[in-house]
């Protein structure tokens, strides 16, 4: 029987607080599924949606990004820029037809290890039940060979 | 204005003088008393003593015919009710495993027992209505009283939350509305033994000695209650009462909705005042002159 | 080509326990661009490093990823090594196998090749990682200490006596805080007056400390070397320089009946007032809300009898910036209120009272001065009852935590109270006594052994009145929980320690942030117990977590050390993960089309227009340039530059997009 | 149509402006941009309804610039394409004076505030193809709006004119001619196409002013301008700020308010 | 405290702070009893006889009161850190033998031994109910509902105290009332109580005045809906039947 799906999921963490939060998952060994990819930018001010874009189109099949709770951005305004520019990019991305369920927004603070924990385990196993990001891998192939 | 009405098995029995004190202010206050059709007794102390599964499934029995008599309120004077009905609901709410078992208990379908209706107390009951009451006043009831709330009533809070806990003050609020007066004292909620009249009348007469103690010495006229089971240790149970005290006592205990009855001018016999084994003599300011039936 | 060198950290068993580190190793052998990879015990350990630093010499390598715990933790550790082995510090990178993988993951195949993931991520990066030179950024050597309490005090003297000017800002009308409130202090039982006094007096003194009283921070911006603090002086409508401190105005002032906060409502005030005797600046100030002339106009007596014509009523607030480089945080704590506690009376009875009040009926300048009296009669009480953990360690009152000094100040209070009234009865009411400092436990003993204070081990139901007196319902667990009732004339609640209700207004003002208490944050508890995760930051005294006087101290000094530092340095060198905007060679000069979107994004306005003219002066072109002093490398402007003409070091987009290739 | 010839004469003559840039005959009953520089040849300017191509986007050409103050025919959505311009510093006001054409009457206006009042007073009119285009794909399911561009993008032949068309494109080097790291595949295939054309969407959001004529330049009919107008519309939706609106800058996606609301961030 | 320190999962407390679930030694509400820890943790056998201190002899936890009351009434005896309150406002503490706070400390080292004198107490029936206790709880431990499961344990294992017998019988004779008229008919309940408990002559001057003032009555009134109930009694003594092993 071919191996069960892993989901590939990426994740958009800032330095300052879900980075540090997840530090602090690992100093609680409060255990999640190791699906998870973590690329750690400075702030949620820092990510592009290119790089949303291109996370799917390379492969993954769920993304979570996730930063400081507003007012506790490190860079004062960082979350807020983000905020603004995920709400006009997720209606973009559902008006051309991206499955909304494979990308999660959140707010995760430098004390909420468990919430951490929690979000990437649910993310998973939402994924793993949507199974594989086939329809962008279908896109992918066509028009290439 | 037409509410649930649950008098509980005291109210039919030792303590009629509280239903007949509520029937007739709801009647005079234009209040449409339902009584919840066929209710059964709520299971008081003894069923949550010895036996959890009925103290629960009981009031939840009362409830759902409440609620399957369109009754979206219940007034439930008597203090020991009103703490199982609320104790009842809340644990059904609360705990999945509890709502099963009551179910098969009760043998009714799986989600009967959503929105069981409110539950309220008397002075809860009345306090939301003060111009009425105001209103229909013909004779101040113009003494000093004690007002006595009981445990249950007020206890535990996260489940009644009704008034402050250590020094309620909704019973004060509505004597005074009719004119009376009350000493601010320290023995509101100190319990007065409740369920032991029977079965250990002796901690009834320590408990109770130490209220009416209080209360004498502020020089209440009388002890306003909103429980049947608070009256019969401070009424019936006089005479032990008396043995512990300094000098013994014979000020009345009264139902608060006999105060408000009196207020309104209802006589004596609508309100059941002759039921009591303290009689009821009260001071100077003697009973309204008119009888209004 | 890349010569990387990957170095996997068993860190004991941390990682090794779970992840397959020889495997990690040798999959990272493999990766295009490394040269060497070998795991080891302890890479942060001196031979770790030392092997590092060999590898790099003998490898030539210039890029290094250690593959251990997280970058948080030893970034800086591994990138001082590199640059002592001679390479940039800034092409050393981490990758996160412990925190993020090991301890949160059980063993197997799928933990192992998730770390090996992590370790070609981070060889992506590096390869791409431009050596970069740390920024030099001016210091503004000037502190801003907010609280004027004792530890406000002692830093701001610290700072001062270490050559660096302060600016020390305290809301109410003098410094002093609750210290100035208390009788006697434990564990020498020395007056507070006269330990505080001289300080206060240094403080007003000192040429180097500027202090503004009746004062409150209103925003903060900026960074660490670089704040902007903007201070309203609120307008004590006296003249400072005029008065002279007769308070001829306090006496003649008719309105007498306001409750005096100094004095916790033990006795009244005036509407124009000096806060205590002792009172530094010793200057009075209208009350505004009570003044008679604010609400109807009339009687101005103060104005008309002062000597010295000092008396502005229409003085109006002043708003000033301040450049300041650091700021001390240390703003002290409240009390719970009585009226917190319904068992024991709502705060209606009179006489139950809370350990601020015992400390003004004790202090020889308080309103009895120094009897001890019943709020309620005047009386002299013959029995008092203490109640330790009054509010504290309750999770119903939602004050789970231990307050750390009622213990120490409920023996001090009992101990007082028998010197002073020698046939009273004092009970203290304890669960357990925390007295752990230097003579502590001591002074606890002695008012037990020496004092006859009675301790009953056991908490207190209810108190209520009955016929003049406090009847105390307690328990004795040491005699099997034996119901104890008491008759006492007076009650005093060590009431819990809390946060000031401002606390986390202010928290917010200064991207601090605060536990669920509203306590401040300290970065590390055990690490960096004086400074916060907003760099420049600092923190000392009860603002941080309940504390008595010498922790406080101690922790002020600690905090002022840490700002001295800060200011010994000609400039601050900062992290050079800022923005760059590209330049090339004439006739582009930048890819960037100066339609300046990013400038209204950036939250430390560091971007700058540069006009690019030719040699005879007409323009160009008007491009963007990053401020690399202002620039905290954020990263808001990168993503919303279209044409990608601004770039971030160290998460450039090449950086983030190799990363994203290798998922 | 002659009160614009006369218009442009005059000015040309009056050398306050170097070139007029209006519409000419093109093939057939097509338009196609037309540069005026001699007073005599203003005639051949025509304006009626087939005018609709936005000839802002050569306010920004250097080759047009370097001819010295331009006089523009300026139809609504051109109007609002100097604003956004302006308040990105990419024209001053001494460079352009517009033509205005509302309603068929011309009216010159020189400075940004008289455009301003101008546009203020124009309805944004979408055009009613548009309008339920986009209802009837919003009215679609997740699934088959995916099918939906799976099928049209696949077309695209990366050829650009969309961007050429649009005057708010006017960056020297785009984010797809940037090769380290290459973001927008080269190639047209499929997935390239869409990462292009969202990336677009995304950097016209918040300054799109809805003019269409991305889409009318698409050789292959890709209605790509309903992307634009989407992404602006989502942005007028949920911060009340729009393309086009007054000189001064007020970019949806470069400020905030610290209460946005939205209810998917966890 | 004589718990020895373990590490064991639990939650943090304070109910608005962030839930840290941590390996930490720390008190926290619903921490497993330590026999349940050891049983469970994998690879090392770990029999708990090897680490409890012979002063608290365990049994297999499973079956402890402590494990049964946090799992039927969820209330934690380890929340308690025996500060007295509840002694201290208990209005029946004084002419209890073992003290309220007492019989939690009882309960909290799950050794047989202290078990059976919580079951023996005759606090446990001197308790009133009055729900005073849990209102004040720093700790907030359900002490009314704690007292309701022991004593069921205690008639179920047959061991109350005897000098509890007129309370006992009392609650009976109320169940039994209810049980068949649907409601309490008191003269009929007093009756039962004293043929359970032998006080024929108790009270007997009051009953003339009871008559009189129409507070008594010699028949049940109905209206109980006395079949459902006595059926709603019937089915729960067969559930209890089930769930006893």
């Amino acid at each position: 029987m071919a191996e069960p799906f892993e989901p590939k999921i990426t994740a958009f963490v800032c330095n300052w607080c879900t980075y540090a939060g997840a530090d602090l998952t690992g100093t609680s060994r409060i255990k999640y599924q190791p699906n998870v990819r973590v690329i750690r930018l400075p702030c949620t001010g820092r990510i592009d949606f290119m790089m949303v874009l291109k996370a799917f189109t390379r492969g993954s099949d769920g993304v979570i990004i996730s930063g400081c709770h507003p007012n506790d951005c490190h860079y004062t305004s960082g979350n807020y820029h983000a905020r603004r520019r995920w709400m006009v990019f997720r209606d973009l991305l559902e008006f051309v037809g991206i499955d909304l369920e494979r990308i999660i927004f959140s707010w995760v603070s430098a004390a909420e290890g468990a919430k951490w924990a929690d979000l990437v385990n649910e993310v998973t196993s939402k994924v793993r039940a949507l199974g594989p990001y086939r329809e962008l891998r279908q896109l992918a192939a066509v028009g290439i060979d | 204005m037409r509410v649930g009405y649950y008098p509980g098995c005291s109210l039919t029995g030792t303590s009629r003088e509280f239903d007949e004190s509520v029937r007739s202010v709801a009647r005079a206050l234009e209040i449409d008393l339902a009584e919840v059709p066929e209710w059964n007794c709520c299971g008081s102390s003894p069923a949550h003593m010895i036996d959890t599964t009925m103290s629960i499934a009981l009031p939840a029995n009362v409830l759902l015919k409440a609620k399957r008599a369109g009754l979206a309120e219940v007034l439930t004077p008597c203090a020991a009710c009103y703490s199982r009905l609320l104790m009842g609901k809340h644990e059904i709410e609360t705990k999945p495993a509890t709502r099963a078992q009551v179910e098969r208990v009760l043998g009714c379908p799986p989600g009967s027992l959503d929105e069981l209706p409110k539950v309220l107390n008397v002075i809860e009951f009345l306090a939301q209505i003060p111009e009425t009451i105001a209103a229909k006043v013909t004779s101040k009831f113009e003494h000093t009283v004690a007002c006595y709330y009981g445990c249950l009533l007020v206890r535990p809070p996260k489940v009644t939350r009704f008034d402050r806990t250590e020094d309620p003050v909704e019973m004060d609020k509505l004597v005074a509305l009719v004119g009376g007066k009350t000493i601010d004292w320290s023995f509101k909620t100190e319990c007065c033994g409740a369920s032991f009249s029977i079965s250990r009348t002796s901690v009834v007469g320590r408990l109770s000695s130490k209220i009416m103690q209080d209360a004498t010495r502020r020089h209440a006229e009388a002890i306003v209650v909103s429980c049947p089971m608070c009256h019969s240790n401070l009424d019936l149970r006089r005479r032990e009462i008396n043995r512990r005290m300094e000098k013994p006592t014979l000020i009345p205990v009264l139902f608060i909705t006999q105060v408000i009855g009196l207020a309104l001018g209802l006589s004596e016999k609508r309100l059941g005042l002759k039921r009591h084994f303290v009689p009821v003599k009260l001071p100077a300011k003697t009973l309204p002159a008119q009888v209004v039936s | 080509m890349a010569r990387v060198g990957v170095f996997v950290c068993h860190c004991g068993e941390n990682i090794a326990g779970t992840v397959d580190v020889a495997a990690v190793a040798k999959a990272a052998l493999d990766m295009p661009g490394v040269v060497h990879a070998v795991d080891y015990k302890y890479m942060c350990s001196d031979p770790g490093q030392t092997l590092l630093k060999d590898a790099i010499k003998e490898k030539k390598l210039d890029g290094v990823v250690v593959a251990a715990c997280s970058p948080r933790m030893h970034e800086p550790t591994f990138r001082r090594a590199a640059e002592e082995a001679g390479i940039n510090p800034f092409l050393c990178e981490m990758a996160n196998l412990r925190e993020h993988c090991s301890w949160v993951h059980d063993k197997g195949a799928a933990t192992t090749e998730k770390a090996i993931d992590l370790v070609r991520l981070q060889v992506e990066k590096v390869k791409r990682d431009r050596p970069l030179q740390p920024i030099r950024v001016p210091i503004t050597k000037k502190a801003l200490v907010l609280g004027g309490g004792i530890a406000g005090i002692q830093a701001a003297l610290d700072i001062a006596n270490s050559g660096n000017p302060v600016l020390l800002v305290e809301k109410s009308p003098s410094i002093g805080g609750h210290m100035s409130q208390l009788s006697e202090t434990f564990p020498t039982l020395d007056c507070s007056q006269c330990i505080l006094t001289p300080r206060m007096v240094e403080v007003a003194r000192h040429p180097l400390i500027t202090l503004y009283t009746y004062s409150e921070l209103e925003k903060l911006d900026g960074f660490i070397g670089n704040f902007k603090a903007t201070i309203r002086r609120k307008a004590r409508k006296i003249d400072e320089k005029l008065c002279n401190g007769c308070g001829v105005c306090q006496q003649k002032c008719p309105v007498k009946k306001i409750p005096d906060e100094f004095n916790e409502g033990l006795s009244f005030r005036p509407a124009i007032y000096v806060p205590f005797p002792q009172a530094v600046p010793n200057k009075p100030v209208i009350d505004v809300k009570n003044c008679t002339y604010y609400k109807t106009g009339k009687c101005k007596a103060c104005e008309k009898l002062c000597p010295t014509k000092a008396i502005r009523f229409d003085q109006e607030d002043i708003v000033e910036v301040h450049d300041v480089g650091a700021v001390v945080l240390a703003t002290g704590f409240k009390t719970m209120p009585v009226g917190n506690f319904s068992e024991y009376g709502y705060g209606k009875l009179k006489d139950v009272i809370d350990g601020m009040k015992f400390e003004r009926l004790a202090s020889a300048s308080g309103p009895t001065g120094g009897a001890i009296r019943r709020p309620s009669d005047g009386k002299e009480p013959q029995h008092v009852v203490f109640i330790a953990c009054a509010g504290s360690r309750d999770r119903l009152k939602g004050v789970p935590y231990c307050s750390k000094v009622c213990c120490m100040y409920t023996a001090k209070h009992a101990m007082l109270y028998r010197h002073k009234v020698h046939g009273g009865q004092a009970t203290v009411f304890y669960m357990d006594i925390r007295s752990a400092g230097k003579n502590y436990d001591e002074f606890v003993r002695r008012a037990i052994e020496e004092d006859g204070v009675k301790y009953v081990r056991g908490r207190v139901s209810r108190v209520y009145e009955e016929d003049g007196q406090l009847v105390v319902k307690g328990a004795d667990t040491l005699l099997g929980a034996e119901p104890v009732e008491i008759r006492a004339d007076m009650v005093v609640l060590a009431t819990a320690v809390q946060a000031q209700n401002d606390a986390e207004e202010l928290a917010q003002k200064l991207h601090v942030s605060y536990d669920p208490y509203k306590f401040f944050a300290e970065a590390h508890p055990k690490l960096r117990p004086v400074e916060t995760n907003t760099a420049g930051v600092f923190l000392a005294g009860a603002c941080q977590a309940p504390r008595d006087i010498p922790e406080t101290v101690a922790q002020a000094s600690g905090a002022a050390v840490k700002v001295a530092g800060l200011f010994s340095q000609p400039t601050l060198t900062r992290e050079p993960i800022i923005a760059v905007v590209d330049r090339q060679p004439p006739p582009v000069f930048s890819s960037c089309v100066g339609c300046f979107l990013c400038k209204s994004a950036c939250p430390y306005q560091a971007i700058e227009e540069e006009v690019i003219k030719n040699r005879n002066g007409d323009v160009l072109k008007v491009v963007a340039k990053v401020n690399p002093g202002l620039c905290q490398g954020c990263g808001t402007c990168v993503s919303t530059c279209r044409t990608k003409a601004i770039d971030l070091e160290g998460f450039s987009n090449e950086q983030v997009f190799a990363e994203l290739m290798c998922i | 149509m002659e009160a614009l010839q006369t218009k442009a004469k005059e000015l040309l003559a009056a050398g306050t402006v170097q070139v007029a840039i209006g519409y000419g005959k093109g093939t057939g009953n097509a338009r196609r941009p037309l540069f005026v520089t001699k007073p005599e040849r203003a005639a051949d300017l025509i304006v009626d309804a087939a005018c609709t191509q936005n000839l802002a986007t050569y306010l920004t050409k250097h080759e047009v610039r370097v001819m010295g103050r331009m006089a523009v025919v300026a139809v609504p959505s051109t109007l609002r394409s100097i604003l956004q311009l302006a308040a990105e510093k990419q024209i001053r006001e001494e460079q352009v004076l517009a033509l205005a054409v509302i309603d068929g009457q011309v009216r010159e206006l020189a400075t940004f505030e008289a455009i301003e009042e101008a546009v203020a007073t124009i309805p944004d009119a979408m055009s009613e193809a548009d309008r339920n285009m986009i209802d009837k794909l919003s009215a679609m399911s997740v699934p088959e709006r995916r099918a939906f561009w799976a099928d049209e993008l696949v077309r695209c032949v990366k050829c650009y004119a969309c961007r050429a068309s649009c005057p708010m494109c006017y960056c020297e080097r785009c984010t797809t001619d940037v090769n380290r790291p290459q973001w927008i595949p080269v190639a047209s295939h499929a997935v390239g196409n869409l990462e292009y054309h969202v990336m677009r969407a995304m950097h016209l959001a918040g300054r799109c002013v809805e003019c269409g004529t991305c889409g009318k330049a698409c050789p292959v009919g890709i209605p790509v301008h309903l992307l634009t107008i989407y992404a602006e519309d989502s942005v007028r939706r949920q911060f009340g700020q729009r393309g086009g609106a007054s000189a001064k800058l007020d970019y949806a996606m470069s400020t905030f308010k610290p209460d946005d609301k939205e209810e998917f961030i966890r | 405290m004589g718990q020895p320190d373990t590490v064991t999962q639990m939650h943090d407390t304070a109910p608005d702070a962030p839930r840290v679930r941590c390996f930490a030694v720390k008190k926290g509400t619903n921490r497993r009893p330590i026999g349940a820890y050891f049983s469970q943790s994998e690879g090392r056998t770990l029999t708990p006889e090897k680490y409890m201190s012979c002063h608290h002899e365990s049994p297999s936890a499973r079956h402890s009161l402590a494990a049964r009351l946090k799992e039927v009434g969820e209330v934690d005896v380890a929340d308690c850190y025996q500060c007295g309150k509840c002694t201290a406002g208990c209005p029946a503490a004084e002419e209890m033998d073992v003290a309220p706070s007492q019989i939690l400390r009882l309960l909290q080292t799950e050794s047989p031994k202290h078990e059976k004198r919580a079951l023996e107490s005759m606090s446990i029936w001197l308790c009133i109910g009055c729900e005073t206790c849990v209102t004040r709880c720093p700790q907030e431990v359900d002490l009314p509902r704690a007292m309701d499961i022991l004593r069921q344990e205690s008639l179920a294992r047959n061991v109350a105290n005897r000098a509890a017998d007129d309370i006992v019988a009392f609650h009976k004779a109320f169940l039994h009332s209810i049980e068949r008229s649907g409601r309490v008919f008191e003269f009929g309940m007093i009756g039962d109580y004293k043929l359970r408990t032998g006080h024929l002559f108790q009270d007997l001057g009051a009953a003339p005045s009871m008559f009189l003032k129409g507070k008594m009555s010699l028949l049940p009134h109905g209206g109980g809906s006395k079949r459902e109930v006595g059926r709603m009694f019937a089915r729960a003594r067969a559930a209890k039947k089930e769930s006893q092993p």
